[in-house]
């Protein structure tokens, strides 16, 4: 019996290690990008599945409703903040990438090695 | 090669996340919670009056998160201008659809732009009491500069302005949490406003005016963003006469 | 009082000669006179400090242990050898140095090395000692690598020899403190005695090997012949001097001092094949060998420093055999090799000064022109030859007696091989350089002038002096032999008393005068002698002209150069030097490629580090 | 008492009213005078921190709920030695940097940066101490792109790819640790991995240590700093080498050493460190370009500071600060030096600046004293820093600790060869008459002179410091 947790746990660390696999083996630095933002999604899951609890409800308090069993709102908390942040550096990671492009008329890793030894 | 590499390393990291930690992969899902954010729960409405604990936690419990998050998201935004500002040629505009949208398309966006704000400011004030807040509701509101740009309407951006407003939000942010110096616990960001009436739209203390700066600054920074990539400096001119 | 002066008028000296650079230019002569003044307060403060000797003076704390120095009778002999020797450099400077131009920090770099030397013979333990040992390597450092570019290079090939034999004395230094829990030599010494063989190995390999490379023991020598020979001319001078036998000061400190013979000795396979054993071969080697090289040598600097290694060997050899005459004979050599050494070096700089050359090559007939500089020069070889009367031959002749006495005739013979190569490269010193015939640029040379002829005057008489009365030096010789646990040398005023046979110099100087005297009335009475013009002659059967050179003067020693050339350019030394340092080049050059500039080798190296560290925790756990 | 939450508040506010005036002179003054005012604050709370950690409440919530924020001396100091470089660097700047340039946006971001780097240092919290991280790693990303070409772009990508990884890491292991603890206190947290599973342990350590490590460059997730560091700005490679890692090593390690000390993991930091030693100077060795010479022997110091660290023992975390801060001082002086070289000659190769002491004496002059102080001449105050490492690994004794002693001596004759050979270069006679001085210009010149004196001096402080070390030591195996 598969539980949903462990749905999610799998899922998420697929995602972590596809992401990573992308950084490592993809030479275009939009896909090593999109690799990053495939391993932060993972993270983002990874961090709501941990606070998921079984039959748990939105961590918001309505009117004339009781407290009952809710999903844990730290992780999702922090899954904002991660967002937000992985926003960011992706926002500045494009747009360096078009400099780069920009700049050397190339977007493959390989040929990017101005600075070595 | 690389590949062959990065499937080796990877299928070693799976390895010993899977030996290391195999607790995680025959969890049963927990029924209860355990963690620090049950005690939260039960806590968040005296302390912050705020219906949405999320809300509450971001930014009243982790407040500090919070303003690193907009430093974050204030300091990328400088970058990514900073950066934009380099272009020297016209890289990004071929990169980027010129053509414009046509008239439907422009008019339609302008038509829908104030209802969007109009949205955004929405999900800004009530993220103390539904899903959303100051960083989706912002969001949004940068999403209607996005449509006019989209549609190849880009109005010159107020850059000054949006950099005032962005500066200002920031201290805005900053000031509300000084507040906190005010009261008996000399503690920043302390919720020192009057919490209301749970469950309407001013209660909750300070945490509507944060989101409102945070509102504020995420639209500011998101519109720089967006605005600074498609208006390379130096082609203002040439881009006016190809419109005409 | 007067040990914290000795430490503190050097500094003082160094702070105002750092601070007059600025005016270098405009009045060389301020500064000049101002380091004479400082140098020759140093010395006389030096002579006086011998009334201190003994105390124990606390410096600042560091690390928790109080940096302690004082003299002892072995520092004190050899701050006198420094402080002498320097002021007398110092002066001969006044005359000599093209200062404001190629050497604006001369004086203040010298300051800083005597600074560095009177501290280290000073030092009371093992930090102030490591300590004391960086500043004057690096001083020396510094005072080498003035002036032209080769020197710079030069100096750089010491640094790289000093640094390493400081860091392996580092190593030494934290060994010993976490081993014995103290800086004090007093607390080495007792823990050293009861301590297993192996940690003694390692304390004294890694204590005295750095010595040994200071000095310039064979096979690390690499580094001194260019060294010295490319500083300012002067600097060769004191460099050879007395700068090397630091590393001697070291040893000799270390080895009877601090270590103690008993313990030095229990290292080794039998009694006879230990560690001293190995000590006596590697002197051997160094007399020897160094001292043929200097027979290929053109450069009269560089092929005196190479006998200032090949004389450090004689040195090493008389103190290694540890009996009271061979302890006599290294500690008396290295007075004496200081004082000759200096004073022919003087006699180079003084031609240098007028001809501009050091090259024997192009040198020759000086003895008309530059008297006084011959005289200097023919009283220093026949010192570093070790012929009487001059003080080279006192104790050359206790370290042959100690070898021979103590059981070691190998040895000795290898010490009389390495003789005949001392006489046979001086002698093409002084012939290439002042006999023979005078290349016509230099007939207008002069002689220098007295300032600069004051301290080859003064060495003159040192080496003669100390060599018809040795005894003078060997009451401070005794003296130290009694620190180090020696049986003291029983010394006459003209050599030593004892039942293996006595000497007595004043004896021999007088059978030697004697003898001269009546060579000298035959060669006048007798012989018809006439002076003729040096191209009225002949030489090897052809005449001499002016369009044909006198052509001993190139390839001196030319058969005897086609017979061992071979073995000179093997030179197994310097090419394992060359390699050592080719093979950190590239082991560095590979470990470079690690980082390759590649986004995606980077992110892999990451991905393996981490589960490296994974796979490394997993095994601990 | 002033809040030491002024150390987040000064320099983000002063952010803020930059970006609103867009004033050089505002920006400027701000960015001299909040470092300065911090250095003060933080000079005001360190005799209150030397015998006990003062806790910081922030929002009014006590952990676990809220966010841990703690001052201890080990943060104080650290803060100190931030806003002193700071605001000498930013004197440095205020004549290096091209005038107009984005000068007060470049001002901002050092602003930004400087309010992580203190974030960092009073944070007991796992998840804001990745925010600070990031905000850490994002400015330094936009400050090594500054120069805008070719270079600085690809090196600020290949940084920037690397943090990325770091964070995803980071992130995993905080995820990890709060399933188990329930909890992002790290207080709390090293209750709860205390009775964890080991091997969950082992891998939530591993995660962190590899991706705070990155910041701290760590052997070998520090492939990116030699081309972030001699890509940036000289003043910012300054900042870089001089504090930003040193603070990102003694925050991951704090950690590291306290929240998950359920595993040893000091032997795995103790190889790490002696790789690092030797990997960096042998990198630096061959090096023909100034800068990224320094960079590599960033490396190794930093390597040198760890492995004092993963001794164990307070002599050893003793030895690493010292270390810590003469490396702050020496290298900084080292980069803003060689900025004014790359100034006054438009190369970075080394090869080029044949003959520039006769040109700039006093600034190599003082390259020289930082060179030697670096290499630990004595009596300079790198001599007695390195000299309690290794007599603090003599002490911990092992067959590892040894090794450590080995490399480390070995690599500073490696050091010692190349930085003199810099040396050698620039006192080589002049090739064409003698040119017109043309040293730093004042400010620079008083920010190097204060660095450098720091390194020369500096051993006359080690009997005052070393008082307040000790509980400095200690705060790098606690987490109150």
């Amino acid at each position: 019996m598969i539980s949903t947790a462990q749905i999610l746990y799998i899922t998420s660390f697929a995602l972590i290690v596809i992401g990573l696999y992308a950084v490592l083996s993809q030479r275009n630095l939009i896909r090593v990008v999109i690799g990053l933002n495939i391993a932060d999604v993972g993270i983002n899951l990874l961090l709501v599945t941990i606070g998921y609890v079984e039959g748990g409800r939105v961590p918001i308090f309505a009117a004339g409703q009781s407290a009952g069993t809710m999903v844990d709102p730290v992780p999702q908390a922090l899954v904002l903040t991660a967002i937000v942040i992985g926003f960011g550096v992706t926002a500045l990671m494009l747009t360096l990438v078009m400099r780069i492009y920009a700049h050397h008329g190339t977007v493959d890793a390989s040929r990017l090695r101005g600075l070595k030894w | 090669m690389r590949k062959l590499t990065g499937l080796l390393l990877m299928g070693g990291f799976v390895l010993y996340l899977v030996s290391l930690v195999p607790g995680l992969f025959n969890a049963t899902t927990p029924t209860a919670l355990d963690s620090v954010g049950a005690a939260i729960i039960e806590d968040s409405r005296t302390t912050s009056g705020s219906a949405n604990v999320v809300t509450a936690i971001v930014v009243q419990y982790r407040g500090l998160d919070t303003l690193g998050e907009v430093t974050v998201l204030f300091v990328s935004a400088l970058g990514v201008a900073i950066l934009a500002s380099g272009f020297r040629d016209d890289v990004f505009r071929s990169m980027f659809a010129d053509d414009d949208g046509g008239f439907i398309l422009q008019y339609g966006g302008r038509l829908l732009m104030p209802f969007i704000v109009l949205v955004g400011v929405y999900i800004v004030a009530h993220g103390h009491l539904s899903p959303g807040g100051g960083f989706p509701g912002g969001v949004l509101i940068a999403t209607a500069v996005f449509i006019l740009i989209l549609t190849g309407q880009s109005a010159r951006m107020p850059h000054r302005l949006l950099s005032i407003l962005e500066g200002a939000a920031g201290l805005g942010f900053i000031g509300l949490g000084a507040l906190g110096f005010l009261g008996s616990e000399l503690s920043f960001l302390t919720n020192t406003l009057p919490k209301g009436e749970y469950l309407t739209l001013l209660s909750a203390g300070f945490i509507p005016f944060i989101y409102a700066m945070v509102g504020i600054k995420v639209a500011s920074e998101l519109t720089t963003v967006v605005s600074v990539l498609t208006e390379a400096p130096g082609h203002e001119s040439g881009k006016e006469e190809g419109r005409s | 009082m007067y040990t914290q002066a000795l430490l503190l008028l050097p500094l003082v000296g160094f702070g105002v000669a750092f601070l007059l650079q600025g005016t270098v230019k405009r009045s060389p002569a301020i500064v000049k006179t101002w380091a004479m003044l400082g140098f020759a307060a140093i010395a006389a403060v030096a002579a006086l400090a011998g009334a201190e000797i003994g105390t124990l003076y606390e410096g600042p704390t560091v690390f928790g242990s109080v940096l302690t120095y004082g003299l002892t009778d072995l520092s004190w002999w050899f701050v006198l050898l420094i402080a002498g020797i320097t002021a007398l450099t110092t002066v001969f400077t006044l005359g000599s140095l093209r200062y404001a131009d190629d050497y604006p920090m001369y004086y203040a770099w010298l300051f800083a090395k005597v600074f560095g030397m009177i501290g280290l013979v000073m030092s009371r333990d093992l930090l102030s000692f490591f300590i004391m040992w960086e500043i004057m390597s690096w001083a020396t450092y510094l005072v080498m690598q003035q002036g032209r570019d080769e020197s710079r290079k030069a100096a750089q090939g010491y640094l790289v020899y000093a640094i390493s034999a400081g860091m392996i004395l580092l190593g030494g230094v934290v060994f010993l403190r976490t081993a014995s829990g103290s800086f004090e030599f007093a607390v080495i010494t007792k823990f050293v005695a009861g301590a297993d063989l192996g940690v003694i190995i390692t304390a004294i390999v890694l204590v005295l090997v750095p010595f040994l490379i200071e000095a310039a023991v064979y096979p690390t020598h690499g580094w001194l012949p260019s060294a010295y020979a490319s500083s300012e001319t002067t600097m060769t001078a004191y460099l050879s001097s007395i700068s090397t036998r630091m590393g001697l000061f070291g040893l000799i400190l270390f080895v009877f001092n601090v270590f103690g013979l008993d313990v030095i000795d229990r290292i080794g396979i039998s009694a006879h094949l230990n560690l001293r054993t190995l000590l006596l071969v590697l002197a051997a080697l160094t007399a020897v060998l160094p001292t043929y090289t200097a027979l290929f040598q053109h450069d009269a600097k560089r092929l005196l420093t190479w006998h200032s290694i090949g004389q450090g060997g004689y040195m090493l050899l008389g103190l290694a055999t540890a009996s009271t005459l061979g302890t006599a004979g290294g500690l008396m050599h290295i007075f004496n090799y200081m004082t000759y050494v200096a004073l022919i070096i003087f006699s180079i700089a003084a031609v240098e000064y007028r001809t501009g050359t050091t090259n024997l090559n192009k040198l020759g007939g000086l003895i008309t022109r530059q008297p006084v500089a011959f005289l200097g020069m023919l009283f220093g070889i026949i010192g570093l030859a070790g012929i009487p009367p001059m003080n080279g031959f006192v104790s050359k002749w206790f370290i042959y007696r100690s070898l021979i006495l103590g059981g070691y005739p190998f040895v000795a013979l290898a010490a009389f091989i390495a003789t005949v190569g001392t006489i046979m490269s001086v002698y093409k010193l002084i012939h290439n350089t002042f006999l023979g015939q005078l290349p016509e640029r230099y007939n207008e040379v002069r002689e220098v002038g007295w300032v600069m002829q004051l301290p080859i005057w003064v060495l003159m008489a040192v080496v003669f002096a100390t060599g018809v009365f040795p005894g003078t030096i060997l009451q401070w010789i005794a003296r130290i032999q009694v620190e180090l646990g020696i049986a003291p040398i029983a010394y006459t005023l003209g050599g030593v008393a004892q039942e293996a046979g006595d000497l007595n110099m004043m004896v021999i100087t007088l059978v030697f005068t004697l003898t001269f005297i009546v060579g000298a009335v035959i060669f006048f009475m007798g012989g018809k002698r006439r002076i003729v013009s040096q191209y009225d002659n002949y030489a090897a059967g052809h005449f001499l002209n002016k369009d044909v050179p006198y052509n001993f003067n190139y390839n001196f020693y030319s058969a005897f150069d086609h017979i061992f050339e071979k073995l000179y350019h093997a030179a197994p030394v310097q090419s394992t030097e060359r390699n050592l340092g080719r093979l950190v080049a590239t082991v560095g050059e590979y470990i470079r490629r690690f980082f390759t500039g590649q986004i995606n080798t980077y992110a892999a190296y990451y991905v393996a580090a981490v589960i490296i560290a994974l796979a490394f925790l997993k095994e601990v756990l | 008492m002033v809040s030491p939450m002024l150390f987040i508040i000064a320099p983000l506010s002063a952010a803020f009213i930059m970006i609103l005036f867009n004033s050089r002179v505002i920006a400027l003054g701000l960015s001299l005078l909040v470092p300065i005012g911090l250095a003060w604050l933080g000079l005001s709370w360190l005799p209150y921190t030397l015998g006990a950690a003062q806790p910081i409440l922030v929002a009014s919530i006590p952990a676990p709920l809220g966010i841990p924020l703690s001052i201890d001396a080990l943060g104080a100091g650290m803060a100190i030695l931030v806003a002193v470089s700071a605001a000498l660097v930013v004197l440095y700047s205020s004549s290096y940097m091209k005038k107009g340039h984005h000068e007060v946006r470049y001002y901002t971001v050092v602003m930004i940066l400087l309010t992580s780097a203190f974030g960092l240092v009073l944070t007991r919290d796992i998840f804001n101490l990745f925010v600070f991280f990031e905000i850490l790693c994002i400015s330094s990303y936009i400050l090594v792109s500054w120069e805008q070409d070719g270079a600085a772009l690809e090196a600020s990508f290949k940084y920037m790819v690397l943090g990325s990884i770091g964070s995803t890491f980071l992130l995993v292991s905080i995820a990890l640790v709060y399933r188990v603890a329930g909890s992002l206190a790290m207080a709390d947290v090293a209750t709860a991995l205390a009775t964890a599973p080991r091997g969950y342990v082992a891998f939530a350590a591993v995660t962190f240590l590899f991706g705070v490590g990155v910041e701290a460059a760590i052997f070998p997730v520090n492939t990116w700093l030699p081309d972030a560091h001699s890509s940036a700005p000289s003043s910012i490679s300054a900042i870089l080498s001089g504090f930003v890692i040193e603070l990102a090593l003694v925050v991951a390690f704090r950690v590291l050493n306290t929240a998950f000390a359920a595993v040893d993991t000091l032997p795995l930091v103790r190889v790490v460190a002696i790789a690092g030693v030797i990997v960096g100077e042998m990198a630096a060795f061959g090096q023909k370009d100034l800068k990224r010479m320094l960079a590599y022997s960033s490396i190794s110091q930093i390597g040198i500071m760890l492995f004092a660290f993963s001794l164990g023992t307070q002599a050893g975390a003793q030895a690493g600060l010292q270390h810590l801060l003469m490396h702050a001082g020496a290298k900084s002086a080292l980069f803003l030096i060689a900025g004014y070289f790359i100034v006054r000659t438009g190369s970075r190769l080394i090869a080029d600046y044949a003959g520039l002491g006769h040109r700039m004496p006093v600034s190599a002059a003082l390259f020289g004293f930082a060179a030697l102080s670096l290499v630990g001449a004595p009596p300079l105050l790198g001599f007695f820093t390195k000299f309690q490492v290794l007599s603090a690994a003599g002490a911990a004794g092992g067959f590892t600790a040894w090794l450590g002693v080995a490399v480390i001596l070995f690599g500073t004759v490696l050091e010692t060869v190349y930085l003199f050979r810099v040396l050698r270069v620039l006192f080589a006679p002049a090739a064409s008459g003698s040119p017109a001085r043309a040293d730093m210009d004042w400010p620079a010149l008083a920010a190097v002179a204060l660095f450098t004196a720091l390194v020369v001096f500096g051993a006359l402080l080690l009997p005052t410091l070393s008082q307040m070390i000790g509980p400095m030591a200690d705060g790098l195996a606690s987490l109150l």
